[in-house]
């Protein structure tokens, strides 16, 4: 995987967060403060003005910009928290990019993500979303499984590990503010988390 | 959605633009509030922020007696590090800054990646956690900062002005947030410019107890009642955690678009119920200070004062929000 | 309707105990509010009253630089003559007392029998007509009196503090009158607690031009557009009648449920209008002063200053409503 | 007529305008502020107490003290405006009162209203009810009808002319701020003055 996979990636997640913008503002209505489609949809715009503007040269670059220019633009919860992922990965790639070192690369961007926001599985946030992806890369990656296929795995478990945050009862972030009247709504940071593992199988596909 | 704007990405922009020309006392660049006259040498900084839409917190704040600085957000969205590092590397007098910061996920994460990028400066912080109507446990991200964001920014500042040293100031900043709590109620949800419809649905029947201050729903949902019974409810939440004695600071805080007249009939009887606890009533304060957009409903906060906070909060203080003693 | 209140019977009782409760420097007694402290001699007395609903006005003005005292009426009614009676007598300092009157019918009507009934006090009369939005003829009971009330009240107020006798305040307080203009624009209208509902509708599309502080719906309908357009409607009515020029007191002011964010939107339009014309905003106010129970909307009113004017409007003022200086 | 008929007319008034309250509120909304019902339901409501509490003897003596009572009670344009009717009758009626007494007494308490108000008739006030019905009262006694009869024509006059404010533009009062749009609406005070007359009307019925 050359630069311009990571930037197309960047480019989808962007495209299908604008897309979903209002989708993701309402779910973060129910249980946050209806900012987060807004939030992820300004971030990722400037992420794709960044590089288009000086495109970089490694898959490492591209995830540098896109963590920093996360963290300088987005502002509440999932700007600092993206932005850790996507800069810990950064920090993690080796060149050149395998399937496996992705896969590993992810996994310390997910848990750079747990370590700054204290959140576990269950806690109904982004990390329900991200972890079942990152363990769909690893046993992609142990069975040998080609990096469309795995992707398209990854994609999948993140929607599925989003759907799953619906019956949970929040113990982190906004949400967790309503207790037992978190039940019943999707997590608005795993939603968009889905979306970013949907994007990556969209440009392999 | 009917609100006095331009665009919904440009109110944030527009608002300090005429926060600017109102106000030759501050100073608006990059997305910060000054102080127009900078940092005094030897005085410690303050500086606070937060999303905005909560207005006049944080960024009428900022003057004599009370902030040096203050960082808005996008609508109810933390600000970013970029923000905090030039605030608080800009008014760092050579004392070091103090961040008062509310416990929200986000403002957490982006005062703490600031601080730990401004090497240059000493900087302390206090988190405003007041809200009882969060249980502080470890299924919660903790309770929420609210109302005493007030109360913390007017004592620390106050004392900042005085000459204290960090330390100091960080100390007491944390006790007036110990001494406080505060409690909400919506009459309405809020309508965030980008979502153009309010957050949540709220029959005329009904009221959302233990609300924060983003336009989230509260804790749970009661029957729409007078303002005794509702001031009252909020009263016994306080009072539940932290039994009233003393002298009190109280403020009765519209949450937006709650006129004066009712938070004045919501206070007699805040006033009536501190009266029946044996506390008194020794500072208030009542009006629009820490809202919620266009939200209709009442936020009560309440401060145990002693002689030092007391003195501390009738100190002079000359920002566009609060105004006294110059 | 969902309002902060006990009965729709017993709110501007029960606001006015609020208040008491939260300002000892007030004292309401017999539906009159008034500084604490009592009247001071050789000092003349300042009164004003109109209907419950515009809150901070005039209850919220009481004290050092502005009034001695206020006559709140029931919600949108004036005052009955009783009161003002009470008031004026209550006040005088042997120096005489000044009537501020806005001018509405029953204001009018009602200080009138009083002036006449208190043969024991010399009155003089002020009446404020700056809303431009009414043609000033004889098909028209005149110009109402609005947001010029505020500055016809500090100022007069700080005349009155600095000794100056009653025909000197009473010419002072005409000339602010006659140098001011306001126009109004509703979002919304507003409820009264015993109509329970809006008193009139107003589709999301349209806005009220030209309304005034009572809820009544404006000179004509209009689209809802951008704070800038509606900003320069407001300034085009304001300029059109009185020329903007030189130093001017300007006061973006919200309707009651108007976030200060929107109000500061509109603010800088207005500034930009200000300077457009070649003029320029030496003093300004924005916030909720000057109300109409919890409609939402703007009025913007403006001042031409002059040195006096300035000194006085910077004089301290120390009331609920508007304090700087003490 | 003796004391107890004006105690009468101002009882029915009370029980009238406390049934039309919300009527003669919601023509205030329409072009006014919404406060006309309550002001007056409230007022009456003083004058009833006034006149249980010390009965007086006279007929003046009750028009005095409801006059007095609608001033210090009511507010608004329409406290003095209808205060200063009945006080100017107090001080004109003879007694013993005769038709031809009340109606002389009533023409002076609306000439009155009008040097108080400075309304004439076309302005839409109450002044376009209370004018018709003191003509009528006139004419009664002119062309020698009974009281019962007089009365019911004042009323008549009094509805008629509350009625024809509505295509009048307002050149008095709130409603003067309308300018064209107060086209089409009843006057709120007319309405409330054709109640008075109705309420004059029913006791002698
Ligand atoms: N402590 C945390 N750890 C991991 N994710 C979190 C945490 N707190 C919040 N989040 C995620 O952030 C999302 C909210 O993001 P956003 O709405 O942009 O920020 P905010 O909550 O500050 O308004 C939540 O839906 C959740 O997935
Ligand atoms: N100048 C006037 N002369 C006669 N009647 C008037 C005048 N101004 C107002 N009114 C009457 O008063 C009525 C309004 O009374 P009310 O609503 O109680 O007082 P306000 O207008 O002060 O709210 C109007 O409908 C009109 O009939
Ligand atoms: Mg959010
Ligand atoms: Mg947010
Ligand atoms: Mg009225
Ligand atoms: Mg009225």
């Amino acid at each position: 995987m050359e630069a311009d996979v990571f930037v197309a990636w960047f480019e989808a997640a962007a495209r299908m967060v604008h897309d979903e913008r209002d989708r993701l503002t309402r779910l973060d209505a129910a249980i946050g403060d209806a900012d987060h489609g807004t939030n992820l949809d300004r971030g990722l715009t400037e992420v794709r003005a960044a590089l288009d503007g000086s495109p970089p040269e490694t898959p490492g670059q591209v995830l540098a910009t896109a963590g920093a220019t996360l963290i300088r633009r987005v502002g509440g919860a999932s700007g600092p928290l993206y932005g850790s992922v996507f800069r810990q990965m950064a920090k993690s790639l080796e060149s050149p990019v395998t399937l496996a070192g992705f896969a590993a690369a992810f996994e310390d961007g997910v848990v750079a993500l747990e370590r700054l926001g204290k959140a576990v599985p269950g806690d109904k946030t982004m990390v329900d979303a991200l972890t079942p992806a990152s363990r769909a890369l690893a046993l992609a990656v142990r069975d040998g499984v080609g990096v469309r296929e795995a992707f398209r795995q990854a994609a999948r478990a993140a929607e599925e590990g989003a759907k799953a945050t619906i019956p949970m009862q929040a113990r982190k972030g906004r949400a967790s503010y309503l207790g037992e009247r978190s039940v019943g709504h999707e997590d608005p940071g795993a939603a968009s988390a889905a979306l970013f593992m949907a994007a990556l199988a969209s440009v392999v596909a | 959605m009917k609100k006095l704007i331009n665009t919904a990405d440009s109110v944030v922009e527009d608002a300090l633009n005429g926060m600017a020309a109102a106000h030759p006392s501050l100073l608006v660049r990059d997305r910060v509030v000054y102080r127009a006259e900078g940092p005094r040498a030897g005085k410690v900084g303050l500086v606070s922020g937060g999303g905005s839409g909560h207005e006049p917190l944080h960024v009428g704040f900022v003057g004599y007696g009370m902030l040096d600085a203050a960082c808005p957000g996008e609508i109810f969205t933390s600000p970013v590090p970029d923000q905090i590092i030039d605030a608080t590397r800009a008014v760092d007098g050579g004392a070091g800054v103090l961040h008062i910061v509310k416990n929200y996920t986000g403002d957490v994460l982006n005062f703490e990646m600031a601080a730990e990028l401004v090497e240059d400066v000493r900087v302390a912080s206090v988190l405003i956690d007041d809200d009882v109507a969060v249980q502080d446990s470890l299924y919660t991200a903790g309770r929420r900062g609210t109302g005493a964001t007030l109360f913390v920014e007017k004592m620390a500042g106050a004392l900042a002005e005085a000459g204290a040293p960090l330390d100091q100031v960080a100390l007491v900043a944390g006790e007036v947030d110990e001494r406080s709590r505060s409690f909400g109620i919506a009459l309405t949800s809020c309508t965030t410019p980008h979502a153009g419809k309010p957050t949540f649905d709220l029959p005329d029947s009904d009221v959302e107890l233990g609300i924060g201050i983003h336009g989230e729903p509260g804790r749970a949902r009661g029957p729409m009642v007078s303002a005794r019974e509702l001031a009252g409810a909020a009263m016994e939440a306080i009072h539940g955690d932290l039994p009233l004695r003393g002298d009190l600071l109280v403020m009765v805080n519209g949450m937006g678009s709650t006129p004066l007249m009712e938070l004045y009939i919501v206070f007699a009887e805040v006033a009536a119920f501190v009266k029946g606890k044996g506390a008194r009533v020794a500072r208030s304060l009542v009006g629009n200070y820490v809202t919620s957009l266009d939200m209709q409903g009442f936020s009560v906060s309440v401060c145990l004062l002693d002689d030092t906070l007391t003195r501390l909060w009738d100190a002079p203080v000359e920002t566009p929000g609060l105004r006294w003693g110059r």
